[in-house]
This record gives C-alpha cells, sequence and structure tokens, in this order.
C-alpha cells in the first residue's frame, strides 16, 4: 500500500467545485421549482410561455448556467461516488471518460434545446 | 531463522528506547514482541516521568529521593546514572514530539509527587504512559527498525556451562502466534529483554493480562539470578471487579476512605492519625485490608473511596477520568455512589539481575524495564520513577549492546556477587518438578551459537507439539489457583505460616502443571497455547517472590513482616538473590552499594 | 495463517440495520443525487421535442412540445412523480446544506440532529406542495 | 479436544427463554435506580443467580468444526460491574480454551478488544454488559478479514497509519542540549483529543468508504497526521508535506462525512472534525499556490 505516493493528485479543486456549485445550486433549484410549479403550474406549460421566458437573456443566460453547474455537480458527484467504492486503473478511466462525454452532449443538447426555444435556432 | 544484531525482546517502553538507542549506534535491531508495541502496558501510566528539569532542582536531589524511597536498598552506581541521565531523555521525549503539559510560556510543566522534594514529574495530561509510547513507536517507524509483532518468545538461546556467568546467549526462540511457527532469532551483538512487568502472579492487578513475568522467568531459568523479589508495590486504590487503577489524584482531592460501617478508618482506627488517607501507598493498603480481613470491608472484599463531598464542580474539573474509570470499568457512577476499592499488585520491584548498563551476568543478556532489578528502586518505587527508568536504561543497554561502551560497571552480577548463602526454611521442594525442565540448552558441547539456537528451536518446537496433542487440564485451573494463593498470601500482610502456606501451593500448582494441555488444536492464533506457556513463567515468578518473602525477616519498604516489624540495617542492608540452578533453586545475598559519584548515601530514617 | 475468512460483501452489506444517523444521511444523499442527475438527462430528453417546431403549431398551442408536456401532465402517475422528485430535491437541498455546514466545521455536534430535521422538513414540504401538483388531475 | 460449547451452556439457553430480556430489565432497573437517587436505600436487586447469554462468532480455518463460521452461545453468571472482556475471559477459560480474541489492558488503553457488539464497534473491556441488549452478540470488526474467531487481520490498519509518516519530523531543533521546543499551551489543546488514539481500528471498521475503497487513509490515519500537521513544532514546511499527503487521491477527499468513525470512536475523538479541518487546510494551502 505504499504506493500512495504515486497515485498523487491533488483533487482539492474538485472537492470544492462541488461545494460552490451546490451554493449556486441551491438558489437555482429553488428558483427553477418555484417558478415552474408553483408560479406557474406544470399543467399550463406551453411553448409560447417557455419561449417568452426564454426570450429574456437574463433568464436564458441563467438556465444554461443551472445546465452547466447541474450537470458538473451531478456527474462529478456520480464519479465520486463511483470511485469512493473502490473503482480502481482502466475502469476509473473508462468511467471517467463516459462521464465527460455524457455531460458534454447533456450541455451540448441542452444548449441547443433552451436556444431552440429562444428562437435563435 | 532470523538474524539481527541485537534482538529486543518486548516493545514497551523499555524495549523500544533500546531498540533506537541500538539502531542510532549502527546496529541492525529487531524487536519481537507478543503484542503489537502500542498495546504494551507501558501505555496504561498515567502519573508522569521524573526528571531534574529545573535550575533550581538538580540530579543529585532526585537521586537522594530515589535512594530514600527505595528504603535503601539500591546500588548508588545505578541510581546516580538514572538521575543525571533523566533530563536527557525527557529532553529526548520532548524533542521527538511527546505532547507534554504545558506551562503558558511554551515550556513543559512539572508537578509534585509523592516522595517527591522538588516538583520534577514531567507529565501528559493523565495519559503520560501512552503519550510516551506511541512517540517512542513513532520514532521506531521513522527508522524503519524490523518489528516482529505478535511473535512470542518462549525461551533463550543460551549456552549451558556449569557458571552462568562464562554462558553466553545467542538469540532467542519465538512463536509466530498468527501461524504457530517457531522461529529462531539470532542476535550476533545479544538479546535484551524488556518484557515488562508481572502483576499476573496476582489475581488483582493494574497490570495487564499480558504482564506474564515471561522475561523474569525466562532469563532465571537460563542462570541468571532474580534479584530482591519480595518487593512488589499495591496499590491502595484499584477497582475492585478489574483492577483497575483510580490515581491517587482523588485521595489528594480530598476523597474519603470508608469502611462498611461507614467509618474514616484511616483515622478511627489509628491508621495514620496525621496523614489518614493520604498516608503512604503501603500504610493505606494494609490499613484497608486489616478492615476487610476484620469483616469491616463491604461484601468482604473492598472498602469505600467516596468523593462525592467535593462537589460536582470540583470533580468534574479535576478528576473527571476517574468518572469515567469508575463507569466505565465498574458500573459506578462516582458523582452519586461512593466508589468501591481495593489494594491491587501494581509493581514489580525486583527482576532479573542486571548491572547498570543493563547487562545480566550471562554474557550477551541484557535486561531493561520493570522485568530488570538494576536495584534502582530498591524496596520500594517512587511514583513517577518506572517511566524515566525505561528510558535511562533502555538507552544505556542498547548503546552497551552496539558497542559503544568500554567502562565497566560498578555492580557486580552472577554467583561471584555472592557475599553470603541464604536459607528460606520452604516446607516443600522449590524450583523444577520433573527432569526436563532442569536444561536450558545443551550449549556446552555445542560448537557454534547457530547450533545452540538450532537446539533450542528443536526444544521449544517439541514442547509446542507435546502441549498440542496431549490430553490434561487446562492451564486456567493452574493459573488461577497460583493468582488466589498470592492475593491470600503474599500480598501486602506477609506472615511466615501464610508465605509456606503460598509455597506449598505453588508447589501443588506446579506438580498440576506437569498435566496441562492445550485443549485447541488449531496452529492459527492459538492464544490457548500461549497462555499456557506463560502460566509456567508466572509459576516461576511466583516462586521467586515468595522464597524472598520468606527469607527476609525484617520490614523495609513494601516489604511487611508481622514478627519482624522494624527495618533491621545491620543484617537486611542487602540484596535477595533467588538462583535457578538446574532446577534447584539456591538463595543467597549480595551487598547493596551505597557509593555514589558524590558522596555515600547514609540509611535514615524514611519518614516524609 | 493460509486462509482467511473474508466475510464478503453480503454480509457487510447486511449491516445497514446497524447504520446510525450520518450513514443514513450519506446513503440518502447519494441515492437523491443519482435521481437528480438521472431526472436531468430525462427532462432535457423531454425539452427536447421543442426543437424544430412548427411556428403555425405553436400559436395553436398544439406543437410537439406543448402537447408533450401537456399529455404527460394529465397522467396521475406523473403527478405522483413530481412530488417524489420535489421531495429528493428538498432533501438533497437540506441535507447538502447540513454537509455545507459540516465541511465548515459548523454544528458538527448535532449533526445527527440536522439530519433528522431535514427529512422532517422534506416530509412537510412534500405534504405542503400536494394540492399544487394534484390540482387538475383529479 | 472438542471445540464444541459445553453442553452446560446449551442447557442454560433454553431455559433462558424469558418475555423480557434480562438486558431489558436491567436497563429499566437502573434507569429506575437513577430517578430514586435521592431515595433512602435503593433496594439492591439479588443478582447472584444472573446469568447473561453471549452469542460469539466462531472461525477456524484449520479446525474441521469451524472451518464454517458459526455463532456459539455461551451462558455466563452477571455480577455487577461486568464488562464484555470479562464475559469473553469466563467463558474461555471455563467452558471453551479454545475461544480466541486479543485484550491485554482491560482498561481502554491498549485498543486489542474492539469488536462489533450487538451491532457497534466498542472495546469489549469498556462495555459494561448492564447497558447493553441481552443475549450479546459478538463479532470480529467487519470490513476486515478474519484470522480465527474474534480475531482480525490488523496489517491493513497498520499499513495505513504507517502511510502518514507518523512521526515527529520538526523543521530545527534547538540549540542548547536541555533546551525543549516551545510550545502554546492553547496549541497542545488543539492536538490533544487527536493524540488519544489507540489505535483500536474501530473507526476504520465502521467507515463505508474505507470499506469500499481499500485504499483510503481512513481515519485513524487522518487523525494521526492532523495531530501533527497540528502540531506547531513542526514548522510550515513540514506541514505542507503533510498535507501532500493527505490530498492524495486515496487521502482526505474520500471521506464522505458519515460520522459513524467519531461515533464508535472509543477515545471520543471527534475524527470527522479533523478530517474537515484538513480538507479546509488543503484547500488553503493550494489556494496560495494558485
Ligand atoms: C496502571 C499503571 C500506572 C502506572 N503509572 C506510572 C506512572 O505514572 N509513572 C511511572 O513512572 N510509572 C508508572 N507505572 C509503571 C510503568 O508504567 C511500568 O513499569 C512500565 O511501563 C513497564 O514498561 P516495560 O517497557 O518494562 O514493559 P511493558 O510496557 O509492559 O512492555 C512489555 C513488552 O514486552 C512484550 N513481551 C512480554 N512478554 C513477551 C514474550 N514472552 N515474548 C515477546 N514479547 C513479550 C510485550 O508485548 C510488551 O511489548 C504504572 C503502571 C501501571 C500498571
Ligand atoms: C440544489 C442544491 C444542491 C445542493 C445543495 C447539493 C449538494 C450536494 C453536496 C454537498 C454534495 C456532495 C456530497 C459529498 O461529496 O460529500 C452533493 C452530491 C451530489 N449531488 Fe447535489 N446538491 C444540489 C443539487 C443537485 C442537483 C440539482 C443534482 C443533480 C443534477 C445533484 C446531484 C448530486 C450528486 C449525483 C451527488 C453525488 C452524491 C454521491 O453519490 O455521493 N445535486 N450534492
Ligand atoms: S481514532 Fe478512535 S476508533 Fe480510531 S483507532 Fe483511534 S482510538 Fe480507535
Ligand atoms: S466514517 Fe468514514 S466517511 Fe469520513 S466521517 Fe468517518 S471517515
Ligand atoms: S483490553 Fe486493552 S483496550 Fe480493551
Amino acid at each position: 500500500m505504499a504506493e500512495h505516493y504515486s497515485s498523487f493528485q491533488r483533487s482539492s479543486w474538485r472537492w470544492v467545485a462541488q461545494r460552490v456549485t451546490a451554493v449556486f445550486l441551491i438558489g437555482a433549484l429553488a428558483f427553477h421549482f418555484v417558478l415552474l410549479h408553483f408560479i406557474n403550474h406544470a399543467a399550463e406549460i406551453s411553448f409560447a410561455g417557455t419561449q417568452a421566458r426564454m426570450d429574456e437573456i437574463g433568464y436564458l443566460s441563467l438556465m444554461v448556467t443551472f445546465l452547466v453547474t447541474a450537470a458538473f455537480h451531478g456527474l462529478n458527484g456520480v464519479y465520486n461516488a463511483l470511485v469512493n467504492q473502490g473503482l480502481e486503473g482502466t475502469q476509473k478511466r473508462v468511467v471517467g471518460l463516459v462521464l465527460v462525454l455524457a455531460g458534454v452532449l447533456l450541455v451540448g443538447q441542452g444548449t441547443y434545446v433552451a436556444l431552440s426555444m429562444n428562437g435563435f435556432i | 531463522m532470523q538474524e539481527h544484531d541485537v534482538i529486543v525482546v518486548g516493545a514497551g517502553g523499555a524495549g523500544l528506547r533500546a531498540a533506537i538507542e541500538a539502531h542510532e549506534h549502527g546496529a541492525d535491531v529487531a524487536l519481537v514482541t507478543k503484542l503489537h508495541p502500542v498495546r504494551s502496558h507501558t501505555g496504561a501510566a498515567e502519573g508522569g516521568i521524573n526528571a531534574a528539569l529545573h535550575s533550581e532542582d538538580s540530579w543529585d536531589l532526585h537521586a537522594y529521593d530515589t535512594m530514600k524511597g527505595s528504603d535503601y536498598l539500591g546500588d548508588a552506581p545505578a541510581v546516580d546514572a538514572f538521575a543525571q541521565e533523566a533530563p536527557d531523555e525527557v529532553i529526548q521525549l520532548e524533542h521527538w514530539g511527546m505532547p507534554f503539559s504545558r506551562e503558558d510560556d511554551g515550556t513543559v510543566s512539572q508537578r509534585p509527587f509523592g516522595g517527591l522534594s522538588h516538583p520534577r514529574t514531567t507529565y501528559a495530561g493523565a495519559e503520560t504512559g501512552h503519550h510516551l509510547l506511541h512517540t517512542m513507536y513513532e520514532q521506531v517507524v521513522k527508522r524503519g527498525i524490523e518489528v516482529y509483532d505478535e511473535w512470542y518468545v518462549t525461551n533463550l538461546a543460551v549456552t549451558d556451562e556449569a557458571n552462568p556467568e562464562e554462558r553466553a546467549c545467542h538469540g532467542a526462540v519465538a512463536y509466530e502466534i498468527a501461524t504457530g511457527e517457531v522461529e529462531g532469532f539470532y542476535g550476533h551483538d545479544g538479546v535484551i529483554l524488556a518484557t515488562g512487568g508481572l502483576g499476573q502472579a496476582f489475581d488483582h492487578t493494574t497490570n495487564a493480562i499480558a504482564n506474564t513475568g515471561d522475561g523474569q522467568a525466562m532469563a532465571f531459568r537460563a542462570g541468571s539470578p532474580m534479584e530482591d523479589m519480595e518487593f512488589v508495590q499495591f496499590h491502595p486504590t484499584t477497582l475492585p471487579s478489574t483492577g483497575v487503577l483510580i490515581s491517587e489524584g482523588v485521595r489528594g482531592e480530598g476523597g474519603i476512605l470508608y469502611n462498611e460501617a461507614e467509618e474514616r478508618f484511616m483515622f478511627e482506627h489509628g491508621y495514620a492519625n496525621n496523614d489518614g488517607e493520604l498516608a503512604s501507598r503501603d500504610v493505606v493498603s494494609r490499613a484497608e485490608l486489616t478492615q476487610i480481613n476484620e469483616g469491616r470491608g463491604i461484601e468482604d472484599e473492598y472498602v469505600h473511596l467516596d468523593m462525592r463531598h467535593l462537589g460536582e464542580d470540583r470533580i468534574l474539573n479535576r478528576l473527571e477520568n476517574i468518572l469515567h474509570l469508575a463507569e466505565d470499568f465498574e458500573g459506578v457512577d462516582g458523582l452519586d455512589k461512593p466508589m468501591p476499592v481495593k489494594p491491587g499488585q501494581h509493581y514489580q520491584m525486583g527482576g532479573i539481575e542486571v548491572d547498570e548498563y543493563g547487562q545480566a551476568c550471562i554474557d550477551g543478556l541484557y535486561a531493561v524495564g520493570e522485568c530488570a532489578c538494576y536495584s534502582l528502586h530498591g524496596a520500594n518505587r517512587l511514583g513517577g520513577n518506572a517511566l524515566p527508568e525505561l528510558m535511562v536504561f533502555g538507552a544505556r543497554a542498547g548503546r552497551h549492546a552496539a558497542g559503544e561502551v568500554d567502562e565497566k560497571a560498578k555492580v557486580k552480577t552472577g554467583p561471584s556477587a555472592k557475599s553470603e548463602d541464604g536459607s528460606i526454611g520452604s516446607p516443600v521442594d522449590l524450583g523444577g518438578v520433573s527432569e526436563s525442565e532442569a536444561v536450558a540448552t545443551d550449549g556446552g558441547a555445542l560448537a557454534t551459537p547457530q547450533d545452540v539456537l538450532e537446539a533450542a528451536v528443536e526444544a521449544e518446537r517439541d514442547r509446542v507439539e507435546t502441549l498440542i496433542e496431549r490430553d490434561g487440564i487446562n492451564h486456567a485451573d493452574v493459573r488461577e489457583k497460583v493468582q488466589l494463593t498470592m492475593t491470600e498470601n503474599v500480598n501486602v500482610f506477609r506472615e511466615e505460616e501464610n508465605l509456606k502456606q503460598a509455597l506449598r501451593d505453588i508447589r501443588e500448582a506446579r506438580e498440576m502443571y506437569q498435566n496441562v494441555a492445550v485443549r485447541d488444536p488449531s496452529r492459527t492464533y492459538n492464544t490457548d497455547l500461549i497462555h499456557t506457556i506463560e502460566t509456567r513463567n508466572i509459576l516461576d515468578c511466583a516462586e521467586a517472590i515468595t522464597a524472598g518473602a520468606l527469607a527476609r525477616e525484617e520490614f523495609r519498604g513494601a516489604h511487611w513482616r508481622k514478627q519482624h516489624q522494624e527495618r533491621k540495617d545491620d543484617e537486611w542492608l542487602k540484596h535477595t538473590m533467588y538462583a535457578w540452578n538446574n532446577g534447584n533453586p539456591d538463595l543467597y545475598y549480595k551487598p547493596v552499594i551505597l557509593e555514589g559519584d558524590e558522596e555515600t548515601y547514609e540509611p535514615k530514617e524514611r519518614s516524609y | 495463517m493460509s486462509s482467511t475468512y473474508d466475510r464478503g460483501t453480503v454480509e457487510n452489506f447486511g449491516r445497514w440495520r446497524e447504520f446510525s444517523a450520518g450513514m443514513w444521511a450519506w446513503v440518502l444523499h447519494k441515492f437523491t443525487g443519482w435521481i437528480l442527475i438521472g431526472y436531468l438527462f430525462t427532462h432535457i430528453a423531454v425539452l427536447s421535442t421543442a426543437t424544430g417546431v412548427d411556428q403555425a403549431m405553436v400559436e395553436a398551442n398544439e406543437d410537439i412540445y406543448t402537447n408533450t408536456l401537456q399529455d404527460l401532465e394529465e397522467l396521475v402517475i406523473v403527478r405522483f412523480l413530481e412530488i417524489g422528485l420535489l421531495s429528493v430535491a428538498v432533501f438533497h437541498i437540506l441535507n447538502g446544506i447540513r454537509l455545507l455546514m459540516v465541511d465548515l466545521g459548523v454544528g458538527l455536534e448535532s449533526q445527527d440532529k440536522s439530519f433528522y430535521g431535514s427529512l422532517a422538513l422534506t416530509a412537510v414540504i412534500a405534504v405542503a406542495s400536494i394540492p399544487t401538483f394534484l390540482g387538475g388531475v383529479f | 479436544m472438542s471445540t464444541q460449547v459445553t453442553e452446560k451452556s446449551d442447557e442454560k439457553e433454553e431455559a433462558e427463554s424469558t418475555e423480557q430480556s434480562p438486558g431489558e430489565r436491567r436497563r429499566e432497573e437502573k434507569a429506575k435506580r437513577q430517578q430514586e437517587k435521592e431515595a433512602e436505600t435503593p433496594e439492591l436487586i439479588d443478582e447472584a443467580d444472573e446469568t447473561v447469554e453471549l452469542k460469539i462468532f466462531r472461525f477456524d480455518p484449520e479446525v474441521p468444526d469451524k472451518e464454517e463460521p458459526r455463532f456459539d452461545s455461551f451462558t455466563v453468571p452477571y455480577f455487577e460491574g461486568m464488562t464484555v472482556l470479562d464475559g469473553l475471559i469466563y467463558s474461555r477459560d471455563n467452558y471453551d480454551s479454545s475461544l480466541t480474541f486479543r485484550h491485554s489492558c482491560r482498561q481502554a488503553v491498549c485498543g486489542s478488544d474492539a469488536l462489533l457488539i450487538n451491532g457497534t464497534q466498542r472495546l469489549a473491556c469498556k462495555t459494561q454488559m448492564v447497558d447493553l441488549e441481552w443475549p450479546i452478540r459478538v463479532e470480529p470488526l467487519p470490513h476486515q478479514d478474519v484470522v480465527k474467531d474474534l480475531v482480525v487481520d490488523m496489517e491493513h490498519f497498520y499499513e495505513q497509519m504507517n502511510a502518514v509518516e507518523p512521526y515527529f519530523d520538526p523543521d530545527e531543533l534547538p540549540e542548547e542540549d536541555r533546551e525543549e521546543q516551545k510550545q502554546r499551551p492553547e496549541n497542545r489543546e488543539k492536538i490533544k483529543l487527536s493524540t488519544r488514539c489507540i489505535w483500536c481500528g474501530a473507526c476504520m471498521s465502521s467507515c463505508n468508504v474505507a470499506a469500499g475503497d481499500n485504499e483510503y487513509l481512513g481515519p485513524a490515519a487522518i487523525n494521526k497526521a492532523y495531530r501533527f500537521a497540528m502540531d506547531e513544532r513542526e514548522g510550515g514546511d513540514k506541514k505542507e508535506d503533510r498535507l501532500r499527503i493527505l490530498e492524495q487521491e486515496h487521502g482526505v477527499w474520500r471521506c464522505q462525512t458519515q460520522f459513524s468513525c467519531t461515533e464508535v470512536c472509543p477515545k471520543d475523538i471527534p475524527l470527522t472534525e479533523h478530517i474537515q479541518e484538513l480538507k479546509r487546510e488543503a484547500v488553503k494551502s493550494n489556494l496560495k499556490f494558485w
């Protein structure tokens, strides 16, 4: 077990980022829920309503940031959880890659969706 | 076979210190220990470690206090060396990071302790021993010293010339507890025994269950005499069910002892009209036992130590850990009820006879720590003097074994130091019961050290096989018999008839031991086997204690004899020596050395 | 010591009964976190119906996006799932706050109480949200 | 050479099934006694013939009979103040001398006898039977290989302890021969709790992360590192080194603040707090370089 030292990695930035995104997400998620379930009831959602909201550049960028932070926070969380359970070597690298890929796809698709709602695309 | 320069047996404070020192001087050291080092009983020491650190204090005051405390049975060369080197050792510990308690200016704190003329007990909270043990183990890890933990040393590889002083120790035989493997450890430059106390010879003790006097018994059977074994310290306040120590601090703060009739017997029965509960350990222990024996004990077993009147605040402030101890180990809430206490065996002043470098009379054999007797504590050890002893003499022996010491020792060892024959007046035979117990090895006939070791290994393999293969009784019955008779007859009170009874019982136990067998057939972690071998060692230690107690007809230090109520300096200013002599023990005396470096110590009345 | 007994995963997992507050919090936080990230993927997938909609349909509120969402919302099961999602999110937030406090070294002594608190508050919020979520389905 | 429980204990076991367990009864009584503290003579319960049943895990790779792990029942006489260790010793000395467990000091300083008692990691010597539900179930520490009966292989634990360079290593020492290094009392106070660790392994055994990731340093080793990293006598350079060790993959970041380590530690060391503090320290020291 002496090769602890060899698997050297200063992973504190991920730890910090997980907390920082969490702080942001507290607000963002609450806002999202309240807005789309309590103010505007989900059942009454329509594209027009969505479009109206998305037209505002502030709301759009908030939603995109929300998406990016949530994706990072969630996928990093999943990665940590798996690694904590003792994922090693190749397996670990593969899982990391898959998660990064999934994240990129998620954010890409999400942004594309948001932009279509906004009418840019 | 494992080969090293120095084999250290035991990894408590003494063994670790010896190993570090030998290693510092270039020796290749192996620590062989039946417990992982941090499990050693040094970790239980609470009070502190004495050293003359202050500029107003000086080593000769410490030496004087120690000599006086020993009731003038200390040897001056050992006492002087001890007091001179203790400060260096304590500072050394500090430099190794020991978390000593601190004064506001950042220097280490020292507190007053019984029998000391200056506050020189350095401490780390109420767990000084724990910190000392861990600090030194850390240094062992740092140096990469090889540790064979959970290896039980069963015997020494010693040649068997007729005269023990001509014998040589070439190593030790150890049993790997996890696997049942018996192996030889060849020590080019010698073997240092540091196996600790022998509290398990008594049924009520503050010592650990692993403190079974293995080192004393192994050295004894190899021909190195045991010295001053009758001096056993009993602590007056231990919990009755477990023997866990309740610190003197409770009485220091004003705790009161009561008997069943709720009498404050220390005063009301006139045991100590001035100091009461704060009289010295032996006085209080004897008072408690008198009460119990006269039927005024609670449940005929213990007395009460009451601290409730001190008030919750004061107790929580100063004695909090006592509350935990009483609650955890006796199930008693000290804030709510008086705590049951009774005297318990605490420390063995005597041990393997060694000089002030820790050398036994056998060439290449050293002993340090509680298992050794360099005649430092004499007839009575002062509180806080055992931990510095581990350090000072551990270092000295380590240095000597590594070949760094040229001076000749002033303390003489072995049969040639004899000044006078002794007699015990034992009602039964002492020593070995059967022929097979007589000889350590066939060394005299064997050519090389390796042969001696191999022969010893073979003998131990046989012993293990026999114990496991045969049918017989459980060692626990033998152990219990010895422990009960020791506590009953060789306790605080010693009367001739009782001592003789104890010798008879020990003899019977020895005979029973001929039929012990290990029930557990497994080679994996066979503690049944280990305990069975330990019980054999307990027998030898118990006998040596009792024989010495019967021989010494005076009252000195911790040794009290009913018919001999005074210290007899004319006749008894000498050490009791007990030698195995191939199974036929012999008791003799050797002189006390009172001429020190600076002055000659004059025996004075020991009063405080 | 040729062989030792490794009690293995099954027995180790059997120890859940002996879990203490902090461990339950850990398990639940993981669990809720995974649900949330899983939901995020689903969510984006559903929202993807918003791409390439026909502006004419939008005017009539008949585009795929609007239809999909409103069809989904008509399902009672979806409404219940939403309550579940809210509970999951609320617990994750509350326990997340608890964990952030722990990271900052605040209130470590009452970590178990704050966990129970998070659970209770989650329950309260979930119950309180029922009218909103179930409004109009039945 | 039977390794079976004596029949005597089996018989007793059967006779032992009352609706209310003795443990419950005694705990109730204890509570009652506490209420009646002021009352003149608290009623003394006759404990003379009370017995406790211990259900003890048995396994020995070498003894055919014990190759399959099983539980044996031992019924031992109860006395006031009896600890679980007392019960184990009694069972071994009177019923089955092959019952194997580590123990030495009997006073919670040697750390040999951390066991899983009624589902929680505790020191057998420090656990009063009255405080438990009866019968008492005793198992070896989870997440470690069992060598035999209650003895587990501690090697891995020791390796983790050694992996944090567990020794004092000051940047410099005082010049004078007999001069100590200065340490402020507050600084000693800060490391005090962390220095109490007795290497019992209870914390490590209770941590689920450590169970999953064998290389995780674990709470005890991190706490050991804390003891040095926070000791002002060592100096800043060494502290950097220490943080670097703690920050590696299997170091402090692994901790998921499960708190079970803190809960089981028999020396009441606030382990989670120490780990969290080190995480913050590590972040701080990294920020310095950015
Ligand atoms: C409760 C208590 C409180 C005390 N308080 C104080 C105090 O405040 N101040 C003070 O100065 N002194 C105190 N003492 C006394 C002091 O602690 C002891 O005398 C001292 O610690 C003994 O140390 P040691 O190294 O000789 O032995 P130990 O620490 O007992 O170590 C013995 C070592 O030998 C090993 N060993 C034994 N037999 C074998 C074998 N056959 N094979 C292999 N290895 C073996 C063991 O594994 C262990 O590592 C106290 C003692 C007790 C019991
Ligand atoms: C809104 C407020 C949120 C807060 C306060 C929050 C808080 C946290 C914290 C502190 C952690 C770290 C746990 C640890 O590593 O010790 C975490 C983990 C995690 N979070 Fe969140 N989170 C929030 C929202 C979300 C969202 C929206 C998602 C999903 C998209 C999410 C998914 C996760 C996941 C998957 C983990 C990993 C859990 C694990 O398996 O250990 N969180 N969360
Ligand atoms: S931190 Fe506590 S539980 Fe862990 S090994 Fe040390 S004393 Fe035992
Ligand atoms: S139990 Fe494990 S996860 Fe952290 S708080 Fe303790 S180390
Ligand atoms: S026997 Fe030493 S800690 Fe329990």
